[in-house]
């Protein structure tokens, strides 16, 4: 298998500490792949919901900081956290609209703006650019047997003009990529509702509520397991499921993966560079009874 | 009230909204300045710029142009062929030197007579303040194009095209 | 005091205010006709007290107090359903953004203490570090907002699965950080006046 | 020409009060060319006229102006009494010194000055002036008639009935277009079919109308009155003249299981079919694609069971040409579904409610077929997934409608009243249901409607929810609809058995090619556009074409009704007369000049530039040049303005005339 993809890297903060795993993994994931990715020094914060939450300027002159910064890194944008996606997609779709915001963030950043880069979610890289039909070819160990319900949350789709990653009402990226690594995906409702988001701060009641309506469609639906592109989501349906459950009175024990970690489990990479043990809702015995460990 | 400069105001009007505009005014005994002379046409995209300019050579001092309200034209859109020829026109206007504060455009339909009087009013008394247009007559000296179609100079022009 | 009489007149509506959430936005009030499609989907709509479409009427109607008095403009998970779904592509989520910062630059008249203060931090850490510290960010929230324990159970836990990072590193442009976050400041307050 | 009569009126008081009358005519008969002058208290009184008639004749007079009221006013009078003293009508013009002149001004002076600009200018308008003379054209008095749903039917009817010949053309197989489909109506709520199939049997009865089915428009030529129109007549592959419509072919074709498109698939047909029982004709048609015979040269069961031999594989489409006067143009509409990904259609597509993969959430015409006693089901509200009865039915309105950021901003005006008489069908069939309408408003304007509308809530119960619907996913075996109540402030959430969604009326796929074929405009949303929204609704601006139906906008059967039989009684108006006479305001394309850019063309609003070769006597292309067909154009004068090299004129206003006007400022 011969391509020559490479890759700028945007990781966000989220995946150099909670999400871990979600870094190790797609760095493992494309390593095998053999695309390259190279981090983008020194990269901020994108600000995140907080920021465009107030101060949209803020949000603005950050993420344009951040396309700046990786203009000096060689191939497109690669960004794994949904969030960051969002936030880098909406800074070049409002600053190409609005001469008047450019300005400022130009003021901000003290000089001419450098924000053409293609941002790319890894999921286009993986379905688009490299095709699902490579992606096939290099599974070792197809999925078989895993029911996955594939969480889009908010932000990948929408709004419709900013993302463009696939339909925004009924997306199937995240089905497609992980049907050609040999998973089955279930069809289920809740793959678009939001998980409450940075609530889990702020709020925890409101992510135990909206993040147990998810997981309930999900086993609703037969699925497995959960797959995510996302590191928020990962923390509301992860991180809190037990206080959920507890919340709840239902029993969900349902994994939540980052897709970069079944994909590079079906690529043949070593489990343990995948950071199964980091996940709170223990995946091993699903792994082991569907013969994947 | 006397002035001392009484502005010859020429208007083209369509024949279906502005002339009835017009007319409307007269029934109803409006009163405004006799300044204008009103020039009909089927459409306001019957009018070519041409005669705006001639009408500027042959000693108008302002010039009104009034047609259908946008969607109401008569012939359906005649108006909005009108309204995009005339906007390329003004810009022509304005690079031979004509202020185009003499020059206005507006809609009146066949129930505006009032709006037909404040029109005339408001670009006489315009034009009034601003005085005579004398440069544009001075030309009409210099180059006396007689208005015909059928003349050989024209002719050998369009053997040329 | 819940109000329940409105007085409508060119003074009591602030419709200058609803101008700039226009301008802020870049989104139309006015397109709104109240089909109340974004409060169907609203993820959020039972923790706020106004529902997304009273939002934007109140904005059409200028009663700006009433829509930043109440905790509903901070319970907005931003999650663009609304945006998404409305038939007139009025963009409440950007509308709510424009909200969260005039009421912000106001020093809110909003009770929703609790979100701002985890907002406030969040920036306050880009500010000094660069980056998001979870952990630094979860203690000091707890701290000041007074709930102590709160989590108190999901901390060790997550330091054990190597989700927390007790220490940090600070980025290498901190200066150039700076430097945007007081032009902003210099931007903003320019905006106020 | 040097012989012009001018004649100022004083108009009793009105316009001599202002105007000194007596010197405005001598100022005019100071000018040259002017033979005679004078003035008369009312030039459009009898006297008056027959003093502009002797003058005509004593003085030999060869263009007139009647300085007086508005052209508006009484030109036809001055026009016809010129006539009648031998000057044509078009070297008579109108001074207006009285709504421009005497009645505005105060100032005597000042308004006499005016009168006398006035009056020179026309004085030398009418020296450009030529004589015109009426255009008249013959009229073929049959009219043709495109679609046979009720609007067309109804037209068809009317124009046949007054004596007329009518050729109908219809798309599909019968007759009967949408309303063929309905189960009861609104207002009254009887029965659609049987109010609609005796006109369809009228229709194919009837001595004066010829009757195209499966049927498409293929070319228009000419204009009004002499129009020619080829009708392409698709392969039947059945004899319409020996089948006798005994059905035995259907009953035995072994291809049974296509979706029938009639009842919105919720039936099946055989591959030889009538589209419902009712059909007109009850011809069978094989539909090509999905018969075995065309797919693989076997079976031919249709044939051999045929008792008449009517089958007939080696049938092929036929073009026949139909010379006709006027079109009714009928073509109806289309409803959006919600399911197919729309095509061409401005809506961008539901997703949030499913993308129609929920089986369970169906459009109003699926609806309309369930409820029907001649539907799938024989009138049992079942729904499609499992054929239970649904007990929780949830109606949705203005789906795709009114949502501008769908891609629809208009509403599509009949929906409220069908949603409202689905809610009372449904009460009717299950007694112990529950009906649901998330709406925004309820719009029923029209005799009976709100009251029709206030029933469905007040007696039969249905529970009308003033809020939109954000999302519907599939639980278990229920629909889940998240919607809200605006009034209450609420979100709701049912579980429905079933969904209607109340989808949007949208013009024909293809309805913009049918328009170039016929040369009349239609607006961004592909619908047929009137002359005159309010003057003149039922006409194209392209004479000769009329609208009737939902071709041109949504609309209801009463509407369609009318408006059909107010396009008949338009075709009967031009077929009253043998000529058309009309004004000689049309422009003409001197060919000399014209460079054949086309620009005319491109402008003209009523579609009334064609192209024209140019050949010499070997018969080689020369050039191409514009050619305005004056039985088309509408007199705007939009071509001649726009033209570059000054190739086309407007009859009764050539830049002569109007340059000499303005040379006499
Ligand atoms: C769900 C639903 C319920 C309704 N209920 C009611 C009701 O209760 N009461 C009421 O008053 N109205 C009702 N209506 C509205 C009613 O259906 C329409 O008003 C009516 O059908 C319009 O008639 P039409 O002849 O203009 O168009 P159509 O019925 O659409 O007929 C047009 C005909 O033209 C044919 N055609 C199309 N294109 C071509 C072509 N290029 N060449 C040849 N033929 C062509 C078509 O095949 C069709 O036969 C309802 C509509 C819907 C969708
Ligand atoms: C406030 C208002 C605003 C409107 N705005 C619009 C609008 O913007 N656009 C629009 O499309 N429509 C508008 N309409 C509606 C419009 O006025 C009507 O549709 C229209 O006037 C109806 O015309 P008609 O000829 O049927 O009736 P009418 O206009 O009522 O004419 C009936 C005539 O019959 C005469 N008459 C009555 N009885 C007898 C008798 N026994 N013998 C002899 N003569 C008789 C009457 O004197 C009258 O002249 C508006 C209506 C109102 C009230
Ligand atoms: S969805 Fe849009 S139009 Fe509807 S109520 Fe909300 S903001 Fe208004
Ligand atoms: S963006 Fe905010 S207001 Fe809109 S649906 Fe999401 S939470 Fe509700
Ligand atoms: S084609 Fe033949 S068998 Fe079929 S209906 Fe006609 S006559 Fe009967
Ligand atoms: S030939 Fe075609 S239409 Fe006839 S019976 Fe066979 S499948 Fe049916
Ligand atoms: S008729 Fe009623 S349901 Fe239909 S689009 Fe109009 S308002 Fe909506
Ligand atoms: S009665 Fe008049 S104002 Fe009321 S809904 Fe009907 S049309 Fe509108
Ligand atoms: S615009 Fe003039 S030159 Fe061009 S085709 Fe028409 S008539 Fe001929
Ligand atoms: S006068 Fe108007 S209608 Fe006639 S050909 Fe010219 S543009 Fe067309």
């Amino acid at each position: 298998m011969k391509n020559k993809l490479s890759y700028s890297y945007y990781p966000g903060c989220s995946l150099h500490a909670s999400a871990r795993e979600y870094d190790e993994s797609t760095r493992g994931l494309f390593k095998a792949l053999r695309i390259g990715l190279v981090e983008v020094p020194d990269w901020l914060c994108c600000g995140a919901t907080p920021a465009h939450n107030v101060d949209e300027l803020l949000s603005l002159s950050l993420c344009a900081k951040n396309l700046e910064l990786a203009s000096g890194v060689e191939g497109d944008l690669a960004v794994a956290c949904a969030a960051c996606f969002s936030r880098l997609k909406t800074t070049q779709h409002t600053l190409a609209a609005n001469d008047d915001k450019r300005q400022q963030v130009a003021y901000a950043l003290d000089g001419p703006l450098a924000i053409g880069k293609s941002v790319k979610h890894l999921l286009e890289i993986l379905a688009k650019d490299l095709g699902l039909e490579q992606l096939s070819a290099a599974v070792q160990k197809p999925l078989s047997g895993l029911k996955v319900a594939c969480y889009y949350g908010c932000l990948l789709t929408r709004p419709p003009d900013v993302p463009q990653l696939d339909c925004t009402e009924a997306p199937t990226i995240m089905e497609r990529v992980i049907a050609a690594a040999g998973a089955e995906t279930v069809t289920w409702s809740h793959r678009l509702e939001c998980c409450g988001a940075n609530f889990t701060l702020s709020r925890p009641g409101v992510v135990l509520k909206l993040s147990g309506d998810i997981l309930a469609s999900a086993k609703r639906a037969g699925a497995d397991c959960l797959m995510v592109a996302c590191p928020l989501c990962h923390g509301n349906l992860d991180i809190r499921q037990q206080e959920i459950e507890a919340a709840s009175g239902e029993r969900y024990a349902m994994p939540v993966f980052y897709m970069t970690q079944l994909l590079a489990l079906a690529a043949g990479v070593a489990p343990g560079k995948l950071g199964f043990d980091s996940m709170i809702t223990n995946p091993v015995p699903l792994l082991k009874e569907k013969h994947l460990l | 009230m006397k002035h001392d400069f009484e502005p010859k105001i020429v208007a083209f009007v369509c024949t279906w909204c502005t002339y009835a505009g017009a007319d409307l005014a007269g029934t109803s005994r409006l009163q405004y300045p006799p300044n204008v002379r009103v020039l009909k046409f089927p459409c306001t995209g019957r009018i070519d710029p041409v005669f705006i300019l001639r009408a500027f050579q042959k000693g108008a001092d302002g010039v009104l142009v009034s047609g259908c309200h946008p969607g109401d034209c008569h012939y359906m859109a005649g108006n909005y062929h009108a309204r995009r020829r005339f906007a390329a026109f003004r810009k022509l206007l304005e690079f031979v030197g004509v202020d185009l504060e003499r020059l206005q455009f507006s809609w009146v339909s066949a129930a505006e007579g009032g709006k037909w009087v404040e029109m005339v009013t408001g670009l006489t008394e315009r034009v009034r303040t601003m005085g005579p247009l004398a440069e544009f007559k001075e030309l009409e000296q210099a180059e006396c194009w007689s208005g015909k179609l059928d003349t050989p100079e024209l002719n050998e022009a369009y053997q040329e095209i | 005091m819940k109000q329940t009489k409105m007085t409508l007149s060119q003074t009591t509506m602030n419709l200058d205010f609803v101008k700039r959430v226009e301008h802020l936005s870049g989104s139309s009030v006015r397109r709104c006709f109240q089909c109340g499609k974004c409060s169907a989907g609203c993820p959020m709509r039972s923790f706020m007290e106004h529902p997304p479409n009273r939002i934007v009427r109140l904005l059409q109607l200028g009663q700006f107090e009433r829509v930043l008095a109440g905790r509903s403009i901070w319970y907005c998970a931003s999650c663009e359903t609304c945006t998404t779904r409305c038939p007139n592509k009025v963009d409440l989520a950007a509308i709510m953004d424009a909200l969260r910062k005039l009421s912000w630059d106001a020093d809110g008249p909003s009770k929703e203490s609790y979100v701002q203060l985890a907002n406030r931090l969040f920036i306050e850490n880009i500010r000094s570090y660069g980056r998001q510290y979870e952990m630094r960010l979860a203690a000091v929230f707890n701290m000041k907002s007074g709930q102590f324990l709160k989590d108190f159970m999901l901390g060790p836990k997550l330091l054990t699965k190597g989700k927390l990072k007790m220490f940090h590193r600070k980025n290498r442009n901190l200066p150039e950080i700076e430097k945007i976050f007081s032009r902003i400041e210099e931007l903003r307050s320019k905006d106020r006046d | 020409m040097s012989r012009i009569g001018v004649f100022v009126c004083h108009c009793g008081e009105n316009i001599s009060r202002t105007v000194d009358v007596e010197q405005v005519a001598q100022a005019a008969g100071a000018l040259s060319g002017v033979a005679h002058a004078c003035d008369y208290k009312y030039m459009c009184s009898d006297p008056g006229q027959n003093l502009l008639k002797k003058a005509v004749a004593d003085h030999n007079l060869e263009g007139i102006v009647v300085a007086a009221c508005s052209p508006r006013m009484h030109e036809k009078t001055f026009r016809k009494a010129a006539a009648s003293a031998g000057v044509n009508p078009f070297l008579v013009e109108m001074a207006n010194i009285r709504e421009h002149c005497s009645w505005v001004h105060e100032d005597k002076a000042e308004a006499t000055a005016k009168a006398s600009d006035i009056v020179t200018m026309l004085v030398e308008r009418v020296k450009k002036d030529k004589a015109l003379a009426p255009i008249t054209v013959p009229v073929t008095k049959r009219a043709l008639v495109i679609g046979g749903g009720i609007a067309g039917i109804q037209a068809a009817l009317d124009i046949a009935d007054c004596g007329h010949q009518v050729v109908l053309v219809e798309r599909e197989p019968s007759i009967g277009g949408h309303m063929a489909q309905l189960s009861e109506t609104f207002p009254t709520l009887d029965c659609s079919q049987c109010i609609m199939t005796p006109k369809m049997v009228d229709v194919a009865n009837h001595p004066n109308i010829t009757l195209h089915t499966y049927s498409e428009i293929e070319q228009v030529d000419g204009y009004i009155g002499n129009f020619r129109i080829t009708v392409r007549k698709k392969a039947r592959s059945v004899d319409m003249g020996k089948c006798t419509g005994c059905g035995v072919c259907m009953a035995k074709c072994p291809q049974k299981k296509i979706p029938n498109n009639f009842d919105r698939n919720l039936g099946t047909r055989p591959a030889i079919y009538v589209p419902f029982p009712q059909a007109v004709p009850n011809t069978p048609v094989i539909d090509r694609e999905n018969c075995t015979w065309f797919k693989t040269g076997k079976c031919g069961v249709c044939q051999k069971v045929c008792g008449p031999g009517a089958v007939d594989y080696t049938q092929e489409d036929e073009l026949i040409v139909e010379p006709v006067g006027a079109i009714v143009v009928a073509t109806g509409f289309e409803l959006y579904s919600i399911a197919e990904k729309p095509k061409g259609s401005p809506i961008k597509g539901y997703g949030e409610f499913g993308h129609g993969n929920l089986p369970d959430v169906i459009d109003g015409m699926t609806f309309e077929r369930l409820a029907s006693a001649s539907g799938p089901t024989g009138g049992k509200i079942q729904r499609p997934s499992d054929g239970k009865e649904p007990k929780q039915i949830v109606f949705v309105q203005c789906v795709g409608s009114r949502a501008r950021e769908k891609g629809i901003s208009y509403c599509s005006k009949i929906c409220c009243m069908y949603t409202a008489k689905h809610t009372m069908l449904y009460k009717h069939k299950v007694h112990d249901g529950q009906a649901y309408v998330f709406f925004m408003d309820a719009r029923t304007p029209g005799k009976g409607y709100d009251e029709f509308w206030r029933r469905a809530v007040e007696e039969e119960e249905a529970v009308y929810i003033r809020g939109m619907v954000s999302r519907l996913y599939q639980k278990n075996d229920k629909i889940v609809v998240m919607g809200s109540d605006i009034s209450v402030g609420v979100q709701v959430e049912i579980e429905a058995d079933l969904v209607v969604l109340a989808t949007a009326v949208q013009a024909r796929s293809g309805a913009d090619s049918l328009a170039q074929k016929l040369g009349i405009s239609y607006d961004g949303y592909n619908f047929y556009s009137e002359a005159h929204a309010k003057l003149r609704p039922v006409e194209c601006a392209t004479a000769g074409v009329y609208l009737a139906g939902a071709c041109q906008g949504p609309k209801d059967i009463p509407d369609s009704v009318s408006q059909a039989s107010a396009a008949a009684a338009k075709v009967m108006t031009l077929f009253a007369r043998d000529e058309l006479e009309r004004e000689p305001i049309v422009a003409k394309v001197v060919d000399r000049y014209c460079v054949g850019c086309l620009a005319c063309k491109k402008v003209c609003p009523y579609g009334a530039v064609e192209e024209k070769e140019i050949r010499d006597r070997q018969g080689t292309l020369l050039k191409v040049v514009a050619f305005v067909n004056p039985g088309v154009c509408g007199g705007c004068g939009t071509c001649q303005a726009t033209c570059p090299s000054k190739s086309v004129e407007l009859d009764g206003y050539t830049d002569e005339q109007i340059m000499a006007m303005i040379e006499a400022l």
